[in-house]
């Protein structure tokens, strides 16, 4: 199971991405919203920790159909599927390795674009912390959707039809956190609520994402 | 370890393909599986592999014993021959890849990347692959295909060794690879077309 | 009476679904008929609502119903996983599309109905926003079934989109009601049946709701019918391709 | 016909969408049965021809 994470964060690194694009997409999300919305930075400040979320969101959205498709392809997944690995544990560490080279880089891009929109200063702990905290169910639940339609051709805008209702609770809290800590208000309830919508997903998505690899390995 | 198969129907999506496929494979032996294109020569391999679930009939064999290759490699152009190698050792769990590496003279090319190899390199490359599996039954989908007449050999040399160490193979081929202790096994004997007997919606209704 | 699972063999669903069918039909549009026209027409005015009171007989049939063809189909899709009960991953295709239209009524006589009463046709409310998440659930669950070709493995992927979906939607639910405060008035049809709303608009609404409710299973009867037609063309062709 | 007031627009729109909507299902599936009875017909008539 290690060999398979190394291999996916080396494959990342080499194949540069990974980590590149959707930090890029974030970037110009980010930047493009003032121009849609207006320079007004009131504006921009009370808009910031959901704009910063959405795009973190739509960052992991754009890089899920090469989570599986790659392997499916070159039959990496037959053979995997045929070893001592169990699919479980391949849904895990490819949902780990998604957030590595994309979670975490989103995180810690965020407070730096959080500048651009003026996010309050209070607010930068407490999107830390949420991003932190969510960005890992949004690759569980990601791996999940990409495993329903790997076997799928052109599957990638039927994956985004499927996956972002399933990061709606996520975003809810998750915006939700930052905007009342920006306000200086009490934002450890919605926090605690991602960090246990991102525990149930670690704990329940892999198997379901199992179960739809093997259906699609018949 | 021998491999024994016994009455087993296999299917292709919603049909059935092959029905009554019975044979057996001695340790030391290889059967050499010939049939029409489309006859079921891989839906068969990957029931025997466990990736396709069989709709009747047994498979009798160790646990974790068949080791599946298919015409796709699973090998990644952006990793280099020894990475490659270390990652299929670290999946299935053998410790050292040397034994593989030697076997099939990949010593000069371990930090080539895999993208930048011939496709005997390759092939070779995947033989190796399966060499680190540590399994014996090997289960070869048409292992030969765009290799010339010199990678072929090699390839049936390396397929000799590993029957001499006591392992097995069962190959889907065309080619005559020239194996000794070789059993053939036309598998049109056993094409059974119908719909999956388990699909209710084969018979009429209202 | 022969078990359920006697069914799983479509034969038996197709003669048994022909038999209860008009029946079926027939109620249903005796309910809505009675129900619609009696709440239209014999009801009085609500003093606060006005007229607009009248729009509860559909939009909250169909709101319940959209709920409960979800839930029918969690079931189908559990049943289909546990027992590989074909005509039940049937049932549940044949549901969502049902099931979809009357969430958008919900949502169109929900919106239509709040113009007068708060103001702008659509409100972050809640309630409605969660009937918008249930309505992408649908869309996804239908686009699935159309993206795969094997039956089979169509049926597989979609019952476990299906019971993810559930938890997530059960999750959003809530999610919501986290992050809006809502508009909508209380449970019109609580079961305990303490008086929320007058009996004279009662008894019209329940009989709505019968209707809708038939209406759903005369449809779904009639569209697995035509699934599992569709299912033999199928079959028939692949055995023809096969020579 | 009741005196629905200012509100008559609302109620008489929302009641339209309703039924077009249920008449939208309703002749979608029955066209869609015809369409795929006449096909599974076509089929199985060539079917027992040909058998």
């Amino acid at each position: 199971m290690i060999a398979l994470l190394k291999r996916d964060l080396m494959l990342a690194i080499r194949a540069g991405g990974g980590f590149g694009l959707s930090l890029a997409f974030f970037l110009i999300f980010t930047t493009l919203v003032p121009f849609g919305v207006g320079p007004q930075t009131g504006v921009l400040a009370t808009i910031a920790p959901g704009i910063l979320w959405l795009g973190a969101l739509l960052a992991c959205l754009l890089s899920l159909d090469r989570i599986f498709q790659l392997d499916w392809e070159d039959g990496t997944l037959d053979l995997i599927a045929t070893s001592p690995v169990p699919l479980e544990g391949l849904a895990a560490i490819k949902a780990l390795a998604h957030w590595l080279t994309t979670g975490l880089p989103l995180v810690v891009a965020a407070p730096a674009l959080g500048l651009l929109l003026n996010l309050p200063a209070a607010g930068y702990l407490w999107l830390i912390a949420s991003l932190l905290l969510g960005t890992p169910a949004l690759s569980a639940i990601g791996t999940f959707g990409a495993a329903l339609t790997v076997g799928i051709k052109r599957g990638g805008l039927l994956l985004s039809l499927l996956v972002l209702p399933l990061y709606m609770p996520t975003l809810i809290f998750g915006a939700l956190c930052v905007v009342r800590g920006a306000a200086g208000q009490e934002a450890l309830t919605p926090l605690l609520l991602v960090a246990g919508i991102t525990l149930g997903s670690l704990a329940i998505l892999p198997f379901a994402a199992a179960a739809a690899l093997r259906v699609n390995l018949r | 370890m021998t491999l024994r198969v016994v009455d087993l129907a296999c299917a292709r999506g919603p049909a059935q393909i092959l029905a009554g496929v019975t044979f057996a494979v001695a340790p030391g032996e290889a059967l050499i599986l010939r049939g029409a294109n489309g006859s079921g020569k891989t839906t068969l391999l990957r029931t025997l592999a466990g990736l396709t679930p069989p709709l009747a009939g047994e498979i009798i064999t160790a646990p974790d014993a068949i080791a599946y290759a298919a015409h796709a490699d699973g090998l990644k152009s952006q990793l280099s021959v020894g990475e490659n190698l270390a990652f299929w050792a670290g999946v299935f769990g053998t410790k050292d890849t040397s034994a593989a590496i030697d076997a099939f003279h990949l010593g000069p090319l371990l930090d080539r990347r895999a993208g930048e190899m011939s496709a005997g390199q390759k092939r070779r490359l995947s033989l190796a692959r399966l060499l680190v599996t540590g399994r014996p039954i090997w289960c070869l989908d048409e292992p030969t295909v765009s290799l010339d007449a010199e990678n072929v050999a090699r390839f049936a040399a390396a397929v000799t060794a590993h029957l001499g160490m006591g392992g097995s193979a069962i190959i889907a081929t065309h080619i005559d690879l020239g194996l000794p202790m070789a059993q053939t096994l036309d598998i049109t004997q056993f094409v059974a077309k119908r719909i999956r007997a388990d699909d209710p919606f084969a018979e009429a209704m209202g | 009476m022969n078990s359920i699972w006697e069914y799983a063999n479509p034969r038996k669903f197709m003669a048994t679904s022909a038999f209860l069918l008009p029946w079926v039909a027939g109620l249903a549009a005796i309910c809505l008929v009675v129900g619609l026209v009696w709440g239209f027409f014999f009801t009085p005015d609500d003093f606060r609502q006005g007229s607009t009171v009248k729009i509860i007989y559909i939009h909250v049939p169909a709101a319940i119903m959209a709920v409960n063809a979800w839930l029918m189909m969690l079931v189908t899709s559990l049943i289909w996983v546990i027992r590989r009960h074909h005509v039940s991953a049937l049932a549940a295709k044949a549901a969502a599309p049902v099931g979809m239209v009357f969430t958008v009524i919900a949502l169109a006589t929900g919106a239509i109905w709040g113009q007068p009463m708060w103001g702008t046709w659509w409100e972050w409310d809640p309630r409605l926003t969660s009937f918008l998440i249930l309505f992408l659930f649908y869309l996804g669950y239908m686009a699935l079934w159309e993206a795969i070709e094997n039956p089979d493995s169509a049926a597989d992927l979609t019952s476990v989109l299906c019971l993810v979906g559930s938890v997530f939607a059960v999750i959003s639910r809530y999610a919501l009601l986290f992050w809006n405060q809502g508009l909508h008035q209380g449970a019109t049809l609580s079961l305990d049946k303490e008086q929320n709303i007058a009996n004279v608009f009662w008894y019209p609404l329940v009989i709505a709701l019968c209707g809708f409710g038939f209406l759903f299973l005369a449809l779904v009867l009639y569209r697995t019918q035509t699934e599992i037609r569709a299912r033999r063309l199928k079959a028939l062709i692949a055995q023809e391709r096969m020579g | 016909m009741p005196d629905l007031g200012k509100y008559a627009v609302y109620v008489l729109s929302s009641y339209a969408v309703t039924l077009g909507l249920l008449a939208a299902i309703i002749l979608a599936s029955i066209w869609q049965a015809r369409r795929v009875r006449a096909r599974l017909e076509a089929v199985e008539s060539r079917r027992d021809r040909g058998a």
